[in-house]
């Protein structure tokens, strides 16, 4: 039988990768969106381990309203990303920092 | 059984989580999202998550990551090599990450969360109908939220428009413009002498 | 499971916000940019109105709606009149600004009411999906907001900063949203609130969860070290953006960190405590320590709004009725006295002129008196000297850290109000002290310009008589 | 006795010195000079009168006239102590202010501040009699301090000139120095005996007497000594003892009426007057009083010898003052106290006397003061030589004449005086006997003798004008016949209570039972060695000066590294100005340079400053502006809040 | 007479709300300066009215007005005075008047501004001595610093900027402690009644901290060694008014705070850390002494040497602990305390006159290098006068009230240990040196250049002022008795206070 330990082990490894994904690119934003992508996939993946072993089906409409968000995320971020890319002709990471100090 | 076709979707599932963080051809890294998708998707099943599962697939691998790959291919990136930064943060940045996953497993392994301490659910009767509880629920409880989801998605479409919808650059024909024009608009005609002097600057420039 | 009738009106401001916002997407939509002065008419009629929508069902009873996903008591109550009323003076302020750069658009003002209406949503959450949507439905329209002016590079760059790292930082409140889950079995804060009084709770795992939960607050407040986002953001977005981001959504996220942390896991306070005076020590330092070495006014505000931060989450994090009144008062204060700060660089600007470094304010005091004596008190304000609101602010947060005996982080917090008042006195500094380097008059229009005395006047009034806006506060926690 | 005679007595000086002062300008100075004459006239004819009160009619009064201050029980009170001392110093206050008053009339006559020194020589009368009428201790250091203040301003009345203002700023700190001492022994006094008031204090003496306290640890001192030297420090700076001598040779910046008046006939015997004043204190401790005689003894013998080779005609008569103070000083040493105070009060008028003598001189020779451009003015200004004659006579003590008796008396208990440090005492004051003849007469001879050495100016030096020569003639009788009283004032009881002797010190005592009248004291004196040092001298300062005058000239070549030490006055001003004032200067600058500015405005405050700027400009670089830093920065925190709180 | 009526609002917010008036009518009115003139003497004379009806039997408050404020926190307009507070009131009220009228011609850019902040302080500061509600002394004590910090920085010298800051920061920085002390003692006491304040009862621990934190904050103010360095900044960069206030009264502050918090809440700590505080006196007066004996700014040395006077305040609130152990039955600690209050008052007037004499030079000659006069008093015969005199009373001479308070500190510091007496003694002679000093190279000798002789004395507005500073001095030096009997009954209680432990 699957554990919900196993369930969650996954998670937070598929958690740590886009946590990692996020900091180790220094190239394309888009990746790092994708990387938000995972890292939600690896919260749906709690809700749904969670809900199914408890019972309680709540946390699978929980997961419902994430996938719904994060679609309306993405076509924010693409939507931000292309107009970056209007500006500054690139979507480098290491090009982003204009604004520091 | 059921755990091995649960270790074997993980595995696939972390590999392409690898490989989408690792590749540097973003449309190669969509492509391994997606099948991080399909892969969970998988293990949304195991776990008698079916509506869920499907909608996965449905929405995400057949819409969000089109519009990813949509983007990725309008954008016209160059593919250069990875930057110096990367190697020279990678072993604190890799390092920081691997404590925060072991502490994570420490917290989330089998001493909270094993089997012993949660047992398998029983499953589910028959007649039992993932997506009819899901939608019970929506249409009751979470009615609130998801209206609330509803405008989301409305504030998605109306910022996505607002921030990339570019009017004065469209290309369309204007007809009318096309039939107005004159002469004057479209050919200049510039005296010049039959044999040109060159300037001291132009000389310079040669 | 039926679906109530009865008690959706407690949700009246929040169903009047969202009609009025798609009467305005319709207006939009229809007019265009034609339309643009009766859509910002309508966005302040709306806001008004719902404004009086809110204080007049205040008497008119509190409790659960929607299944225990809406509530409807004090906290949010005053929550969402503030957010409203700070709103309007936003986008008064706001309009000015955007009329001169080509920014004064429709859809501003659609966005803005959608922010607004996330941010009444969260004031009004009892469940962990609402909160969550209207924390998402809020930043959303933020990110957008930020990236609004498009030909602006550092506009974008700061939008993708800003929509990353939230994104990031949602990422990990869900994922801590998903433990607290796992553990207590409920996604609605009354009964988890429930589920940890009379369940056995694994604490590792609780306060596991917690952390997450509070990154995704931490950010959201822009405590240290989830504030990267915020002098980036601040400084690189239109000031009007700047002005609202600011401003109401720091209410919100505050009624989110009580939410969550009080009305659900007022339990654990023994593991979230420590969290916090992590978090509020080291953004009371590096807020303060930081802005020093700024000379943009923006920046310096942002990094400042760092070191509020900290200060808020002091009285949070006292865990006392008396910490979270204090910090309520310390939240409203401070959005009052960011929208008078954000204001005061908008009144100052013109077409083609940020005035958003320091030296643009030289000698302001005999170009224009009235408005150097407005930005002083907001000034002064800020660095927390009485008698001004921003000292009762400070006083009641160190209040309620000295009142629960951590007296080792009051006086960390009132050494960083020191070295905090230097940069703001830089600002009176050089106001008052330097000469003025252009002479130009303020072109603001009138109704700005009263707007932004009402605003100062209002933090001296407070700051000589808080007592009602602190009495307000403590019955809300009583 | 009533309060009102004694307010009046007080205040009348001070009217005039307001009058005078305030609004001198508008009056003119013909009435500013009635205003302050007629103050001090009538505070001398009423001190007069309580002289005859208390001396015939052996009245004495002692009561408050308004409470200054109260602090839990503490009291303290101004008013006035009414005793034969007291009224006694009154008398020759008053009658001396009253001389140098009409004095000034001609010797200031051409003077712009004509008004004004009407003014401050008014209002030091007032001071000095608020000094000498104190019952008690915080009234005393009032009057003491208030004459020190009109002594400043008169010294450097003349403000314009550097060297004024330098002597009179050198002579306030050198009294200040002794007032430091003063201060705390008044606060010693209350301390122990919980009352300021001389009564309540004396009474209580006794029990003090066998106190010790701790200055340093592991060592006792008797409270009696120290409170006492602390005192006599406090009369070391204002009678101008050694080392805090220093400041009265430059305080002849001044104009020469006020050398009179203060830098040599009240002033400057305010600390001798106090110290017989503590004499219920002084006698409980001998250690205070070794200490006192051998401070005495020092000034009378090595001022004089500065006397010797000062060519300043006001400056030797400063000297001798010094020594003639160093005398009184002695006196009060071996508890002489009545011949102390006798010798004060003829060292007062004779004093006075030669000082508006040499001012006269000095007003004929057109301020001139260099006695080596004088001489021969005998027959020029006759009036003026007689007196000076009398008051030099009677300086050095010749018999019949006032000093006489004063002088003698002290040397005679110094003889008899059994306490450390009364041999070299004796030594000194007698060896002094012999100087103070050399140097008066050298002044005398080279002045009104010899050969004119003056430029005249065109036309004669002259008598000055009768306003001058008035106070002269005044001045030479009680010179002369001041010794007379020396049988009551010494010998008898003419003191009463105000002074207290113990019996074991009581050196006064066995020449009281051999004194039988007044010319076999003298008959006495022109046996005792002290009158043939004194006619040696004479002659001595005859022959060098008159004769041989190439004499002295051999002697300066011969014994140069003596007289370089004495033109130096033995180091102490050099001493002073280097080690004192210019310590002073130089610690001022490091304190100020390396503590303020450097140690804590550098380094705490600005430093302070300087590392947050340091700091805030090193955080903002973590700052970069790169995404995948700022990420990096929250997942550090996500670990930290994890590793800190979860694991 | 007036127990009713309520005298201490009144002298608080009728200037507060004159300088808005003021404030409101601008540079342009005519009315901006007899306006100042009418509201600060109306303040003065209905100050004086706390005089008349002053009580001197009893150490209780009077005047006392109360009302809620901020009622959530208890917090409450509580305001009443004692012999402490009440003649600290009226040398405030005095000293604005002073301000206000030697601001008069001297001022001409934003003279509303600058009349208007004189008055709001004065209000301010009133309030300050007269509060018994701890936030509410405490947020005037804080408000002051605004329009102090505007007066250094607008209408300060070439360096304001660098002083002003300077100085707002270090009394901020000492002031915050004083807020978490004051907390904390709620915390304790259950309300932010000063009195209340003064009865709780506090472990060793908690009171050694509470005192470090008066401490502090208070040291600051006065100020003591070593955190001084802000004042001679402030006073050289200030106007003339404001080194007027700033010495005649933001000092005194922070003496009167040590007496109404430090000693009274926490003896205990206040005796064990007695030698503390003792020592930073002592040094202050004599490391101070000498320092401003080198001076070269007239400004700066009458700085320095308000730095060692206030040395004898703190010296004398702290020896009566010493006092009590050596003497049980002497008047001792009376003494010292009274002795404190009285050199508070004494400096408030005599600083003001020191630092308007060098407004009245400062005004003319446009510097205060000592270096830049010489002879004045040739062209300036009458402010030569008031130089002397009141230099003389800065030095200490009796018969001025510079006298009276050092007098009575050296007299106590005796019965405390000797070589406190020794070390603060040494002021007769280093108050005497550098204060003269200073006067024969400014006052005295020859005409020094040409712009000494165009001098021309002081005018009739000047001559009151001085003239009014010069009586006060001189009566309270030859008559301190009507001024220390109103102290009496608090000393006693204040005393009664400080020998009861509170462990």
């Amino acid at each position: 039988m699957i554990a919900l330990s196993d369930c969650l082990i996954v998670g937070a490894l598929l958690f740590s990768l886009s946590v990692v994904g996020i900091f180790i690119n220094r190239k394309n934003i888009i990746i790092l969106l994708m990387c938000i992508e995972l890292m939600l996939l690896a919260v749906n993946l709690n809700f749904i381990a969670f809900s199914h072993f408890s019972g309680d089906i709540a946390g699978q409409v929980f997961v419902f309203f994430i996938l719904t968000v994060a679609a309306a995320e993405a076509a924010i971020g693409l939507a931000i990303l292309v107009v970056l890319f209007r500006n500054l002709s690139t979507i480098n990471v290491s090009e982003l920092d204009s604004l520091k100090g | 059984m059921e755990h091995i076709i649960f270790y074997c979707l993980a595995a696939i599932l972390l590999f392409a989580a690898t490989m989408v963080v690792t590749v540097r051809n973003p449309v190669r890294a969509t492509l391994f999202l997606i099948l991080a998708f399909f892969s969970s998707a998988g293990v949304w099943l195991l776990l008698e998550a079916e509506f869920l599962a499907l909608t996965l697939v449905l929405v995400y691998v057949g819409a969000v990551m089109v519009l990813f790959l949509f983007v990725v291919m309008m954008l016209d990136i160059d593919l250069a090599p990875l930057q110096e930064g990367f190697t020279k943060y990678l072993p604190l940045g890799m390092f920081v990450a691997a404590l925060i996953t072991i502490e994570m497993i420490a917290v989330l392994g089998a001493n909270h969360f094993g089997l012993d301490v949660v047992p398998s659910p029983s499953p589910h009767p028959a007649d039992y109908s993932n997506t009819r509880e899901i939608g019970l629920l929506l249409y009751t409880v979470y009615v609130y939220p998801f209206e609330i989801a509803s405008v989301i998605l409305t504030v998605a479409i109306v910022a996505a428009i607002t921030l990339t919808l570019r009017q004065k650059n469209s290309k369309s024909q204007d007809i009318s413009q096309q039939v107005k024009v004159r002469r004057e608009d479209r050919v200049r005609i510039v005296k010049m002498q039959s044999s040109p002097t060159k300037t001291k600057e132009q000389e310079a420039q040669l | 499971m039926m679906f109530e009738v009865s008690n959706m009106s407690f949700a009246l401001p929040e169903i009047f916000m969202l009609v009025m916002a798609c009467v305005i997407l319709l207006v939009l939509a229809i007019r265009g940019d034609k339309g643009i002065n009766s859509i910002y008419v309508l966005s302040q009629i709306s806001l008004i109105a719902t404004a009086l929508i809110i204080y007049q069902s205040i008497g008119s009873g509190s409790g659960l709606s929607f299944d225990g996903t809406y509530i409807k008591d004090t906290l949010s109550n005053v929550l969402k009149l503030a957010i409203c009323l700070i709103n309007v003076f936003v986008l008064l302020y706001a309009s000015s600004y955007l009329k001169a750069r080509s920014l004064f658009k429709g859809e501003f003002y659609v966005l803005a009411l959608f922010s607004t209406l996330g941010m009444m949503i969260m004031a009004s959450a009892y469940h962990f999906l609402t909160l969550y949507l209207g924390l998402e439905l809020m930043s959303l329209c933020l990110y957008a907001m930020v990236a609004m002016q498009r030909d602006s590079a550092v506009a974008t760059e700061a939008a993708m900063k800003y929509f990353i790292l939230g994104a990031l930082a949602s990422g990990m409140l869900l994922y801590g949203m998903s433990i607290i889950y796992g553990v207590t079995g409920s996604l609605a804060i009354a009964d988890i609130a429930q589920a940890l009084q009379t369940q056995e709770i694994d604490q590792t795992v609780l306060s596991f969860g917690l952390v997450f939960l509070l990154i995704g607050i931490g950010f959201k407040l822009g405590a240290v070290p989830f504030h990267m986002w915020l002098p980036d953001v601040y400084h690189g977005a239109p000031t009007a953006m700047t002005l609202f981001i600011a401003t109401a959504p720091k209410i919100a996220a505050f009624a989110m960190a009580i939410r969550l942390l009080v009305d659900g896991l007022g339990e654990g306070q023994a593991y979230w405590q420590d969290m916090a005076i992590m978090l509020s020590v080291l953004s009371m330092i590096i807020g303060n320590v930081v802005a020093i070495a700024q000379t943009n006014l923006k920046r310096m505000l942002a990094y400042s709004t760092i070191s509020h931060v900290g200060f808020i989450l002091l009285g949070v994090l006292s865990g006392t009725a008396q910490g979270y009144s204090a910090a309520m008062f310390y939240v409203l204060v401070y959005s009052l006295m960011s929208l008078g700060g954000f204001g005061m660089i908008i009144l100052m600007s013109r077409q083609g002129f940020e005035a958003d470094n320091i030296d643009d304010f030289k000698g302001l005091s005999q170009r224009s008196p009235w408005f150097a004596l407005m930005m002083l008190i907001l000034m002064f304000s800020m660095a927390g000297i009485p008698p001004l609101a921003g000292f009762y602010a400070k006083f009641a947060v160190i209040n309620s850290v000295v009142e629960v005996g951590l007296v080792p982080i009051a006086i960390v917090a009132v050494v960083m109000s020191v070295i905090g008042a230097f940069y703001y006195l830089r600002v009176i500094k050089v106001m008052y002290f330097d000469k003025p380097s252009d002479q130009n008059i303020l072109q603001a229009p009138k109704d700005m310009q009263i707007a932004i005395s009402v605003n100062a006047l209002l933090v001296l009034a407070l700051g000589v008589s808080p007592g009602a806006l602190m009495a307000i506060c403590a019955i809300t926690f009583s | 006795m009533t309060q009102t005679l004694l307010l009046s007595i007080v205040l009348a000086p001070l009217f005039g010195s307001i009058i005078a002062g305030l609004f001198g300008k508008r009056i003119g100075r013909a009435w500013s000079h009635r205003a302050a004459i007629a103050g001090v006239a009538i505070a001398f004819a009423l001190s007069t009168w309580v002289l005859k009160l208390v001396v015939v009619d052996g009245q004495s009064y002692n009561a408050q006239v308004y409470q200054w201050l109260q602090a839990g029980s503490l009291s303290l009170e101004v008013g006035f102590l009414i005793d034969a001392l007291t009224a006694m110093m009154m008398v020759v206050v008053t009658f001396v202010s009253l001389m140098v008053h009409i004095y000034t009339i001609g010797y200031m006559h051409d003077d712009d501040g004509y008004s004004r020194f009407f003014s401050y020589i008014s209002l030091f009368t007032f001071s000095m009699l608020m000094l000498v009428m104190a019952n008690n201790f915080m009234q005393l250091f009032f009057g003491w301090e208030a004459v020190g203040l009109v002594s400043y301003l008169l010294i450097g009345f003349w403000y314009k000139k550097p060297t004024a203002i330098y002597a009179n700023l050198k002579a306030f700190l050198v009294n200040r120095v002794g007032d430091f001492g003063f201060i705390l022994g008044i606060a010693g006094v209350l301390m122990y005996s919980g009352s300021l008031d001389y009564q309540q204090v004396f009474d209580f003496a006794p029990a003090m007497s066998d106190k010790t306290m701790t200055l340093f640890a592991g060592h006792d001192w008797s409270v009696m000594s120290v409170i006492c030297i602390l005192l006599f420090i406090g009369a070391m700076g204002k009678s101008a003892q050694v080392p805090l001598h220093v400041w009265l040779p430059d305080s002849m910046e001044g104009p020469t009426p006020i050398s009179a008046l203060i830098h040599a006939a009240t002033m400057v015997t305010a600390g001798i007057f106090m110290v017989t004043r503590m004499s219920p204190l002084f006698e409980f401790s001998e250690t205070a009083l070794s200490f006192v005689l051998v401070i005495g003894a020092i000034t009378a013998l090595f001022m004089g010898f500065l006397g010797l080779i000062q060519n300043d005609i006001k400056r030797v008569i400063a000297y001798s003052t010094l020594s003639q103070l160093g005398y009184m000083t002695v006196a009060l040493g071996v508890s002489a106290y009545s011949a102390g105070v006798f010798h004060l009060m003829t060292h007062a008028f004779f004093k006075a006397l030669l000082f508006l003598g040499a001012g006269s001189v000095i007003i004929a020779m057109h301020h001139e003061q260099d006695i080596r451009k004088m001489g021969g003015l005998k027959k020029y200004m006759p009036i003026t030589y007689w007196t000076a004659l009398i008051g030099s006579l009677a300086l050095i003590g010749f018999p019949g004449l006032s000093g006489f008796f004063s002088k003698d008396s002290i040397i005679e208990a110094v003889h008899a005086s059994h306490i450390a440090g009364s041999g070299f005492a004796y030594f000194a004051v007698v060896t002094g006997v012999f100087v103070t003849a050399l140097y008066s007469f050298r002044l005398f001879f080279l002045v009104f003798h010899g050969k004119e050495r003056f430029d005249a100016h065109g036309h004669p030096p002259h008598e000055p004008a009768n306003v001058v020569t008035m106070p002269l003639i005044l001045l030479a009788i009680p010179s002369v016949v001041a010794g007379y009283f020396i049988g009551p004032m010494v010998f008898g009881d003419f003191f009463g209570n105000s002074i207290m002797v113990h019996a074991e010190h009581d050196v006064l005592a066995q020449h009281a039972e051999s004194f039988d009248g007044i010319f076999s004291f003298i008959i006495h004196g022109m046996m005792a060695l002290p009158f043939w040092l004194a006619m040696a001298g004479v002659g001595t300062a005859y022959y060098l000066y008159m004769k041989r005058p190439d004499i002295p000239a051999t002697l300066q070549l011969r014994f140069n590294w003596l007289y370089r030490i004495l033109e130096n006055k033995y180091g102490f001003d050099d001493f002073n100005q280097t080690v004192f004032a210019g310590g002073a200067r130089a610690v001022g600058q490091f304190l100020w340079k390396v503590g303020d500015i450097k140690i804590i405005d550098g380094a705490l405050v600005n430093g302070t400053a300087k590392t947050v700027g340091m700091i805030s400009s090193l955080v903002r670089q973590v700052q970069s502006g790169y995404l995948y830093h700022y990420a990096f920065a929250m997942i550090v925190g996500l670990w930290l809040l994890l590793t800190y709180f979860v694991a | 007479m007036f127990s009713d009526f309520p005298l201490l609002s009144l002298i608080i917010w009728l200037p507060i709300f004159g300088g808005v008036a003021v404030l409101i009518n601008g540079d342009n009115n005519p009315w901006a300066r007899p306006l100042s003139l009418l509201v600060s003497a109306v303040t003065f004379v209905a100050s004086l009215g706390l005089y008349v009806g002053f009580d001197n039997t009893t150490y209780q408050m009077q005047f006392v007005e109360q009302a809620p404020w901020i009622a959530s926190f208890d917090i409450n307009y509580f305001l009443g005075i004692d012999g402490f507070s009440m003649p600290l009131i009226i040398l405030t009220s005095f000293s604005t008047l002073l301000v206000v009228v030697a601001g008069w011609e001297v001022i001409k850019d934003r003279v509303s501004h600058y009349m208007a902040a004189f008055l709001i302080m004065e209000g301010l500061m009133i309030a300050v001595f007269s509060a018994l509600d701890a936030i509410l002394f405490y947020v005037f004590f804080e408000a002051m610093l605004i329009p102090l910090f505007l007066v250094i920085g607008i209408w300060g010298g070439p360096n304001r900027v660098y002083a002003t800051i300077k100085f707002f920061l270090y009394t901020l920085f000492g002031s915050v402690f004083l807020l978490l002390a004051l907390l904390y003692l709620r915390h304790v006491s259950g309300s932010f009644s000063i009195l209340a304040f003064h009865d709780v009862s506090l472990s060793m621990a908690q009171q050694t901290l509470l005192f470090l934190a008066f401490l502090i904050s208070f040291a600051v103010k006065i100020p003591m060694w070593p955190v001084h360095t802000w004042l001679p900044d402030a006073h050289v960069e200030a106007p003339t008014g404001g080194s007027v206030i700033l010495a005649a009264i933001t000092l005194k502050i922070g003496g009167y705070g040590l007496l109404r918090f430090a000693l009274p809440i926490t003896p205990d700590a206040s005796m064990a850390l007695d030698w503390f505080v003792i020592t930073l006196s002592l040094i202050g007066i004599v490391y101070i002494g000498f320092v401003a004996l080198v001076q070269s700014d007239l400004k700066k040395l009458i700085a320095y040497s308000s730095i060692a006077h206030m040395g004898f305040v703190t010296l004398g609130l702290f020896i009566v602990f010493r006092i009590f152990a050596n003497s049980a039955t002497g008047s001792g600690a009376e003494l010292a305390i009274e002795g404190a209050m009285v050199q508070m008052i004494s400096h408030g007037f005599i600083a003001a006159a020191m630092f308007l004499s060098v407004g009245v030079l400062y005004d003319r000659m446009h510097t205060r290098e000592i270096s830049a006069y010489g002879g004045v008093i040739n062209t300036m015969p009458v402010f030569g006068g008031f130089a002397v005199f009141f230099a003389m009373a800065n030095a200490g001479l009796p018969g001025t009230s510079g006298f009276v308070g050092e007098f009575m500190v050296i007299l106590a510091a005796f019965q405390a240990d000797f070589w406190f007496a020794f070390l603060a003694a040494t002021t007769l002679i280093l108050g005497a040196a550098y204060t003269l000093w200073m006067i024969k190279r400014v006052m005295f000798g020859e005409v020094a250049n040409d712009q000494v002789a165009q001098l021309t004395d002081i005018n009739q507005r000047e001559f009151i002022i001085l003239a009014s500073l010069a009586v006060i001095v001189l009566a309270i030096g030859l008559w301190p008795a009507p001024l220390t009997d109103f102290m009496h009954s608090s000393v006693e209680h204040l005393l009664t206070q400080i020998s009861q432990s509170k462990l």
